[in-house]
C-alpha cells in the first residue's frame, strides 16, 4: 500500500508543481499572488475540452491551441486587472484584491457559460491498467508524471539556459534595474503570465484526462494547494515550486492513507506551516536580507 | 482631472445601483392577486446542480398548475432566491421570504445545515418550510412548520443495509462519504444498521465535496478487505469513484448508494465504469406509476433532460403546498396544519404521508444500473 | 471646502444616528432589519482585522478561524453549560484571543505573503477540526438550538433585540477602537506597517505590537461569532472558511486600510451589495467580482482611505497647541 | 573626560565576505565622532553594528559601561542610542509632528487600558508630550511644517526631520548616518549650526557617517576613517588632512571631497 500511495501522491504532486510554476514565476517577477491563477488553469481544463469536442481537431493541435488561447486569457488579465494597479504604484494588497476579483469573476463566468456540472472530459486515449507485484499504475498515470516532469525540466532550461530566461530572471532582480539593461520588462511580464497560463493550461487538460472531469469550481483547492506548494518550496524558485509540489502530493497523500482521510489537506496546510516556521523562505527559496 | 471624475462616476453610480436595487429587488408584500411559493436552493457554489435541479422541478409543478387555471383563478409565482449551500446564507433569505405576505409556503433548503439554520425563521414566522433535499435526523427536530419529501437518512440506510447484508451477503463493508452534514449522517445510519446485522465495517474514508482525486480513499479500500463498497454521497464524485477503481487495484467491486446518486449525470459521467451500481431510490423513471410517468416526460419536454431524485422532490413539494393552498386557501396556520394531516398524497417520489416530525414515509425502490440505464431489480 | 464639510458634518452624523436609532421602528421587514444586523457582525469583524492588516499591516487569509471560534467557544458554552449570552460573549473574546496569540508568535516569524500563507493554512486547518472533531462540533451536522441573549430573565432574542445589542457592541468597539488607534499605541502600530526597521530604530518593540494586535483582532472577531451563533441559533462549519476570511479582508481593502470609517463602509456596503444585486441573481457574482477589479483600479486606497485621515488627532485629543492658539488669539 | 561607548574587536562577516575587521574604538565624552572612508569601507555597516540592526560576528560594543553588544535596536533606544538612515526612513504617511510624537518613549509605550479609559491625565500628559515634541520642532527648525506630511517636505527637511525624529526618543547618544547627503551647501551649515546646537545645547553626544570631507573636518572633533573594513587612521581633523594611508585610500579610488 506505501509504494502505491506515495504514486498517488506524486500524480496529483506533478499537478500541484506544474500549477505552482505559475504562481512562483509571478511571484518571481512581480512579487505579487496571482490569486486567480487556480482559475486559470479551470478555464484551461475548459478550452482543452471544448476545443477537443466541438471542433474535432486532434488533440495534439486542439490541446496547443487551448494553451494558446488559456496563455492570450492570462497576459489579458494582467494587462487589463494587474498593469493598471501596478503603474499607479498602489499597495501589493491593492493587486491581490484585484486578483481575488478575478477569481470570482472568473469562477462565476465558468457556471454562467458551462454550467454548474461536472462535464465528462474527451477520451482520446484508451487507459489501461497495468498491475505490476501489486501495485497499480495506468497509462495515463505514467503519462502525467512524465508530462509534468518533461515540462519542468525545459522551464528550467529556458528560465536559466537562454536569452529570454535571463531576462526574465533580470527583471525578478529589480524591474527598474532590467529596464536600464534595455530589457522590455513589460514584455517580459506578459511573457511570464502567458507561459504560467500555458502551464496551467496543461495542468487542467492532464487533471481533465486522468480524472475524467472538469467543472468551474475545480480552480479553488487545486490553486490552494499549489499556492501553498510555491510557497513550500520557496516562491520565485522553479526547482521549489517542482519540488515543493511533489512534496504536498506525498504528504497529503501519505497523511489521508494513513491517519485519516478527513484530515487530508490538513497535513498539506500542517507541513507548510512547519516548514515556515523553521525556514521562512521555503525550501529552496534565498534567504531576505533588509538592506538599511 | 479625469481621474477625479472617474472616481466620483463610481461611487455615484454605486450609490444609485443600490437605491434602486434596494428599492425594487425586495418587491412588493402587499397581498396582491398572485399566490407565491417560495423557493431557496442553492444556485451558486459546490451543490448548484442540485439546486438547478430543484428549481426545475417547482418550476414545472407551477407551471402545470398556471396551465390548468391557477387556483380559485389566481396565478402561482415562483419567488427563487439563492442560499449558496450556506447556512448564513440560507438564514438571510429565510428571513427575505417570510417578510413576503404572498408567500404561502417554502421549498426549501436543500443542504441539511442551511435547513436547519432557515428553520427557526420559518418556525417564528409561521411558514410551512418542505425540504426536498434534507435527509439529516435532526431536521425531524426543527419545528412544527419544517416537513421533506426525502426521508431521513435512517430509513433509507436501514433499507440499503438489509439489502447489502441480509440479501446480498456482502459482510466486508466499506463506507465512502462526502465530508459534509450529509456524508457523515448516511455514514453513520450505514454502519450502525450494516452492523446490527452483523457484517464488519473494515474501511470509513471521508472525502471531500468536488474532490478529483480519490486514489488515497481507494488504496486504503483495496488494503481492506472489503468486498462491497457503498457510497454516501452523491453522483459525481460516485461517478468518479467508479472510473477510479480499476486504477487502484478494484476492479470489479459492487458499488452501492442511495438516491443521492440516481441522476442521469452519474451515467453522463461514469460512461461505462457506473453499470452494476446498485443503489435504493424513491424516484425512478422504470416506475409504472402514473404519475411519475406523466412528470418524467413534461419534465424532458421542458428542460430536455431527464429529472433526478431531487427534481422530483421538489417537484411533489410544490404540489404539496398548491394542494394545501388549493383545499384551505392562503392562511399559513392552515395549510400547515392541512400539510401535517396529509396522507397518501400520490406523488412522482411514492405515496407521501407525514408522521409527527414532518419526516416522510415511504418504502424505497432497488435499483441498478443495467447498460447506462436505471433499472427496478428485485435483488 | 474644509470649513464646509465641517458645517454639514454634524447634522450629518445626528441624522445618520437618529436613522440607526430608528431603524427597526421605521422598517418592520424582518429581511432589513436581518441585512442590517449581518451588516452590524460584519462591520466588527473587518474593523477587528483591520487592526492587524490595516494598522500594523500584518495580511491576514484566516480571520473566518476566529470568527468560528469564537461562534463555536460561545454556541458551545450556551448550549452545553448554559452559559449567559453576555458572558459567553466574554468568553469567546478571550478564547479566540488565546488562539491568535497561539497563531500570533510563530506567525511573527513570517512577514506579508508567508505570514499570509501561514494564516490561510490556519484558517483551512481550523476549519478541518471544526468538520472533523465530531465529538466536540457535532461535525458537518453543526450546532443547533443556540439560545438567544437573556438579561435578568427577560428574553432578548427578536430580531429588534439583536439589531439594538449589535448597534451597541458596534458603537463600543467602534469608540474604543477609535481611541487606541488614535494614541500612541495606535501609532507605533502604524509604524511597523509603514517600516519595521525604522520603527525599531526608534524604540519600538514590533513583536509586542503585532501580538497584541493579533490578541485584540481575534478576539473581537470571536466576540462577533459568539453574536451570529446566538442570533442565527445554528452554527455550521460550512460559514467559517476561505471565502469568509476573503470577503472580510475585501470589506476592509475596499473601505480602505488603515481607516475606521473605511471599514464601517467596507463591512456595510459589501454586505448590502450582494443583497441588492440579487435581482440580477444570475450576474451578481460576476458584478461584484468586477466591481472589486474597477475598484483597485480607479481607486486603491479604498472608499475611506488612510489619506482622509484627521491628521495629529493626538494633539487635537490632548487639547494641545492648537487649541491653545486658538484661546490665544481670541 | 569619561567614556561614552566602546567597541572592541568587532568584525562582521557576510558569508565569505569581511566587512568590518576587527576594529576597536572609544568614543569620549564632549566630542563629535565622525567615521569617514570611501564607498563600501563598511561604514554603514559598522554603523548598523552600533545601532544593533546587525549583530557583530565577533567583538563586543560597550555603552556607558555596560555591554550592549547583543541588544536589539529597540532595546538600544532604550540605553539611549538613536540614529538617523542613509535612505531616509520616515513615516510617510504622518504628519511632521506625528513623526516626532511616535517616537516619544512615553508616546509609543502609552498604556493600552489607560488609553481605552481615556481621562484628563491622560490629556494632560499628552499635552506634554506635544509641547516637548514642537519644541524639538523649533530646533531643527520645523515647526512651520508640524501640520504637514512628510513625504510632502522637501529632501533636506526630510533629513532633518529624521534627526528630530532621532532626538525625540531622548537619546543620550545619536548616532547620524550622512546627515548632510543630498544637501546644498546653505543647508549643510544650518546642519553643523543643528548638530553643534544638539552637542552643546541639549547634551547629547554625536556620532557621525559622512561623505562629504570639508564638512567632516569643519564639524568633527576627532575622525576615524575605515577602508576595506579596518580601522586605517583615527585623530583631529587637521592630523587626518595630512594622513598619507587616508589620502591615498581616497584618491586612489578615485574619490573626490565632493560626493
Amino acid at each position: 500500500m506505501f509504494v502505491q500511495q506515495l504514486i498517488n501522491g506524486i500524480t496529483v504532486g506533478g499537478i500541484y508543481a506544474l500549477i505552482a510554476l505559475g504562481y512562483t514565476m509571478v511571484y518571481g517577477i512581480l512579487k505579487i499572488v496571482n490569486f486567480a491563477h487556480g482559475d486559470v488553469f479551470m478555464i484551461g481544463g475548459f478550452m482543452g475540452l471544448i476545443l477537443a469536442q466541438t471542433t474535432n481537431l486532434p488533440i495534439w493541435i486542439a490541446y496547443p491551441l487551448a494553451m494558446l488561447i488559456t496563455a492570450l486569457i492570462g497576459v489579458l488579465i494582467e494587462r487589463i486587472c494587474y498593469r493598471p494597479i501596478r503603474l499607479h504604484g498602489a499597495d501589493a494588497l491593492a493587486i491581490l484584491i484585484s486578483a481575488l476579483g478575478v477569481s470570482i469573476f472568473l469562477e462565476n463566468f465558468a457556471q454562467l457559460v458551462w454550467g454548474t456540472e461536472t462535464h465528462a472530459y474527451v477520451q482520446k486515449i484508451q487507459r489501461t491498467a497495468y498491475n505490476i507485484a501489486g501495485i497499480t499504475l495506468s497509462n495515463i498515470q505514467i503519462g502525467v508524471i512524465v508530462l509534468c516532469i518533461i515540462l519542468m525540466i525545459v522551464l528550467y532550461l529556458v528560465v536559466n539556459k537562454t536569452k529570454m530566461g535571463m531576462a526574465m530572471r533580470a527583471t525578478s532582480q529589480s524591474i527598474t534595474s532590467a529596464q536600464l539593461m534595455g530589457i522590455n520588462t513589460e514584455k517580459v511580464i506578459a511573457l511570464t503570465f502567458g507561459v504560467g497560463s500555458a502551464l496551467a493550461c496543461v495542468a487542467g487538460i492532464l487533471v481533465g484526462t486522468y480524472y475524467d472531469a472538469v467543472y468551474p469550481l475545480i480552480g479553488y483547492s487545486y490553486g490552494l494547494k499549489a499556492f501553498a506548494a510555491a510557497i513550500l518550496g520557496g516562491i520565485g524558485s522553479v526547482p521549489g515550486a517542482m519540488l515543493g509540489g511533489f512534496l504536498l502530493g506525498i504528504v497529503e497523500t501519505l497523511g489521508a492513507g494513513y491517519i485519516s482521510t478527513g484530515y487530508r489537506d490538513a497535513f498539506a496546510f500542517g507541513i507548510l506551516i512547519l516548514v515556515l516556521l523553521f525556514r521562512p523562505s521555503g525550501l529552496l527559496g534565498k534567504k531576505h536580507v533588509d538592506k538599511v | 482631472m479625469k481621474k477625479r471624475i472617474s472616481r466620483r462616476f463610481i461611487v455615484s453610480g454605486l450609490t444609485a445601483v443600490m437605491a434602486v436595487g434596494l428599492l425594487t429587488g425586495c418587491g412588493s408584500s402587499g397581498k396582491s392577486d398572485t399566490i407565491e411559493i417560495g423557493l431557496a436552493t442553492p444556485l451558486t457554489g459546490a451543490s448548484a446542480q442540485d439546486g438547478q435541479a430543484i428549481e426545475n422541478g417547482v418550476e414545472l409543478a407551477v407551471k402545470q398548475a398556471n396551465d390548468a387555471g391557477g387556483i380559485d383563478g389566481k396565478q402561482i409565482e415562483v419567488v427563487v432566491e439563492d442560499d449558496k449551500g450556506d447556512a448564513s446564507e440560507a438564514a438571510t433569505v429565510a428571513n427575505m421570504l417570510v417578510q413576503n405576505d404572498n408567500i404561502v409556503g417554502v421549498v426549501g433548503h436543500f443542504n441539511s445545515s442551511c435547513t436547519l439554520a432557515g428553520a427557526t425563521i420559518y418556525n417564528d414566522a409561521g411558514i410551512v418550510q418542505i425540504s426536498p433535499g434534507s435527509s439529516a435526523e435532526a431536521v425531524s427536530e426543527a419545528g412544527d412548520y419544517t416537513f421533506r419529501t426525502i426521508t431521513t437518512d435512517a430509513v433509507q440506510g436501514r433499507y440499503l443495509a438489509e439489502w447489502c447484508v441480509n440479501d446480498l451477503g456482502y459482510h466486508n463493508i466499506a463506507v465512502l462519504y462526502e465530508n459534509d452534514d450529509y456524508g457523515l449522517g448516511l455514514a453513520d445510519v450505514i454502519q450502525r444498521e450494516t452492523e446490527a446485522l452483523g457484517a464488519t465495517v473494515v474501511a470509513r474514508e471521508a472525502y471531500e465535496v468536488n474532490q478529483t482525486d480519490f486514489s488515497t480513499v481507494l488504496t486504503k479500500v483495496a488494503a481492506s478487505d472489503a468486498d462491497v463498497m457503498i457510497i454516501g454521497g452523491l453522483y459525481n464524485e460516485t461517478a468518479l469513484i467508479a472510473k477510479q477503481m480499476g486504477d487502484n487495484g478494484l476492479e470489479g467491486m459492487q458499488i452501492m448508494g442511495v438516491d443521492a446518486i440516481y441522476s442521469d449525470a452519474l451515467i453522463e459521467l461514469g460512461g461505462d465504469a457506473v453499470n452494476g451500481i446498485k443503489l435504493t431510490a424513491y424516484f425512478s423513471d422504470a416506475s409504472d406509476s402514473e404519475v411519475t410517468q406523466s412528470f418524467i416526460k413534461a419534465y424532458t419536454d421542458e428542460y430536455g433532460e431527464a429529472p433526478g431524485t431531487y427534481a422530483a422532490y421538489a417537484y411533489d413539494a410544490a404540489n404539496i403546498i398548491l394542494d394545501a393552498v388549493a383545499n384551505v386557501g392562503t392562511d399559513r396556520a392552515a395549510i400547515r396544519d392541512y400539510i401535517a394531516d396529509l396522507k397518501d398524497f400520490d406523488g412522482v417520489t411514492g405515496i407521501t404521508s407525514f408522521d409527527e416530525n414532518g419526516d416522510v414515509i415511504k418504502e424505497p425502490l432497488r435499483m441498478e444500473i443495467i447498460n447506462g440505464a436505471f433499472e427496478t431489480v428485485d435483488m | 471646502m474644509m470649513q464646509k464639510i465641517k458645517k454639514i458634518k454634524k447634522p450629518l452624523a445626528v441624522i445618520g444616528i437618529l436613522f440607526l436609532l430608528l431603524f427597526p421602528v421605521i422598517i418592520t421587514s424582518s429581511y432589513y432589519l436581518h441585512v442590517m444586523i449581518l451588516a452590524g457582525i460584519y462591520v466588527v469583524l473587518s474593523l477587528s482585522l483591520n487592526l492587524i492588516t490595516g494598522y500594523t499591516g500584518q495580511l491576514c487569509l484566516g480571520h473566518a478561524a476566529f470568527f468560528g471560534i469564537g461562534a463555536y467557544a460561545g454556541a458551545l458554552l450556551m448550549v452545553n453549560v448554559h452559559m449567559n449570552f453576555f458572558f459567553a460573549l466574554i468568553c469567546s473574546f478571550i478564547i479566540s484571543g488565546i488562539f491568535g496569540l497561539l497563531l500570533g508568535i510563530p506567525a511573527l516569524r513570517l512577514r506579508g505573503d508567508y505570514l499570509a500563507i501561514v494564516t490561510l493554512g490556519f484558517g483551512e486547518i481550523v476549519h478541518l477540526v471544526f468538520v472533523n472533531w465530531t465529538e466536540l462540533t457535532n461535525g458537518p451536522m453543526g450546532i443547533r438550538s443556540i439560545p438567544g441573549p437573556s438579561l435578568f430573565g427577560i428574553e432578548l432574542d427578536g430580531n429588534q433585540e439583536f439589531y439594538y445589542l449589535i448597534l451597541i457592541i458596534t458603537a463600543l468597539v467602534l469608540f474604543l477602537l477609535n481611541r487606541l488607534v488614535n494614541s500612541g499605541f495606535g501609532m507605533a502600530m502604524q509604524t511597523i506597517k509603514a517600516d519595521e526597521i525604522a520603527a525599531e530604530s526608534i524604540g519600538i518593540y514590533p513583536v509586542k505590537y503585532k501580538l497584541i494586535a493579533f490578541i485584540l483582532s481575534s478576539g473581537l472577531a470571536g466576540l462577533a461569532g459568539c453574536f451570529y451563533a446566538s442570533y442565527i441559533s445554528y452554527i455550521s462549519p460550512t460559514t467559517f472558511v476561505y471565502n469568509t476570511s476573503v470577503t472580510i479582508l475585501a470589506m476592509v481593502v475596499l473601505g480602505g486600510l488603515g481607516s475606521l470609517t473605511g471599514s464601517v463602509i467596507g463591512g456595510v456596503v459589501l454586505t448590502l451589495l450582494p443583497e441588492v444585486l440579487r435581482s440580477i441573481s444570475d450576474y451578481r457574482m460576476i458584478f461584484f467580482g468586477a466591481l472589486m477589479i474597477i475598484m483597485m483600479i480607479f481607486k486603491p486606497e479604498g472608499f475611506w482611505g488612510v489619506s482622509k485621515r484627521v491628521k495629529n488627532i493626538y494633539k487635537i485629543k490632548a487639547g494641545g497647541a492648537q487649541n491653545e492658539r486658538d484661546y490665544e488669539s481670541r | 573626560m569619561s567614556e561614552i561607548m566602546r567597541a572592541d574587536n568587532v568584525s562582521m562577516i557576510f558569508g565569505g565576505l569581511t566587512a568590518v575587521d576587527n576594529i576597536s574604538l572609544t568614543m569620549e565624552d564632549n566630542e563629535i565622532l565622525s567615521l569617514i572612508g570611501p564607498n563600501g569601507a563598511g561604514k554603514t555597516t559598522f554603523f548598523n553594528m552600533l545601532t544593533g540592526v546587525y549583530q557583530p560576528t565577533f567583538g563586543t560594543i560597550t555603552f556607558y559601561g555596560e555591554n550592549i553588544t547583543k541588544l536589539k535596536p529597540y532595546e538600544r533606544v532604550a540605553k539611549g542610542i538613536s540614529r538617523t538612515f542613509q535612505n531616509i526612513r520616515l513615516f510617510s504617511s504622518m504628519t511632521t509632528l506625528e513623526n516626532l510624537l511616535v517616537a516619544h518613549p512615553k508616546c509609543n509605550s502609552e498604556n493600552i487600558g489607560r488609553v481605552l479609559l481615556g481621562g484628563k491625565k491622560l490629556k494632560k500628559a499628552r499635552q506634554e508630550i506635544v509641547e516637548e515634541c514642537e519644541e524639538i520642532l523649533e530646533i531643527v527648525g520645523l515647526k512651520d511644517k508640524e501640520d504637514e506630511l512628510a513625504t510632502n517636505l522637501s529632501y533636506g527637511k526630510q533629513r532633518l526631520l529624521e534627526i528630530g525624529r532621532a532626538l525625540a526618543t531622548n537619546p543620550k547618544l545619536v548616532l547620524l548616518d550622512e546627515p548632510g547627503a543630498g544637501m546644498n551647501s546653505m543647508e549643510k551649515e544650518e546642519l553643523s549650526t543643528l548638530i553643534r546646537y544638539i552637542t552643546q545645547k541639549m547634551d547629547k553626544k554625536v556620532l557621525l557617517i559622512e561623505h562629504d570631507m570639508r564638512f567632516v573636518m569643519g564639524i568633527s572633533d576627532r575622525i576615524l576613517v575605515l577602508d576595506h573594513g579596518e580601522l586605517i587612521a583615527n585623530g583631529k581633523p587637521e592630523e587626518i588632512q595630512q594622513n598619507q594611508m587616508v589620502i591615498e585610500a581616497y584618491l586612489g579610488k578615485g574619490m573626490t571631497d565632493e560626493e
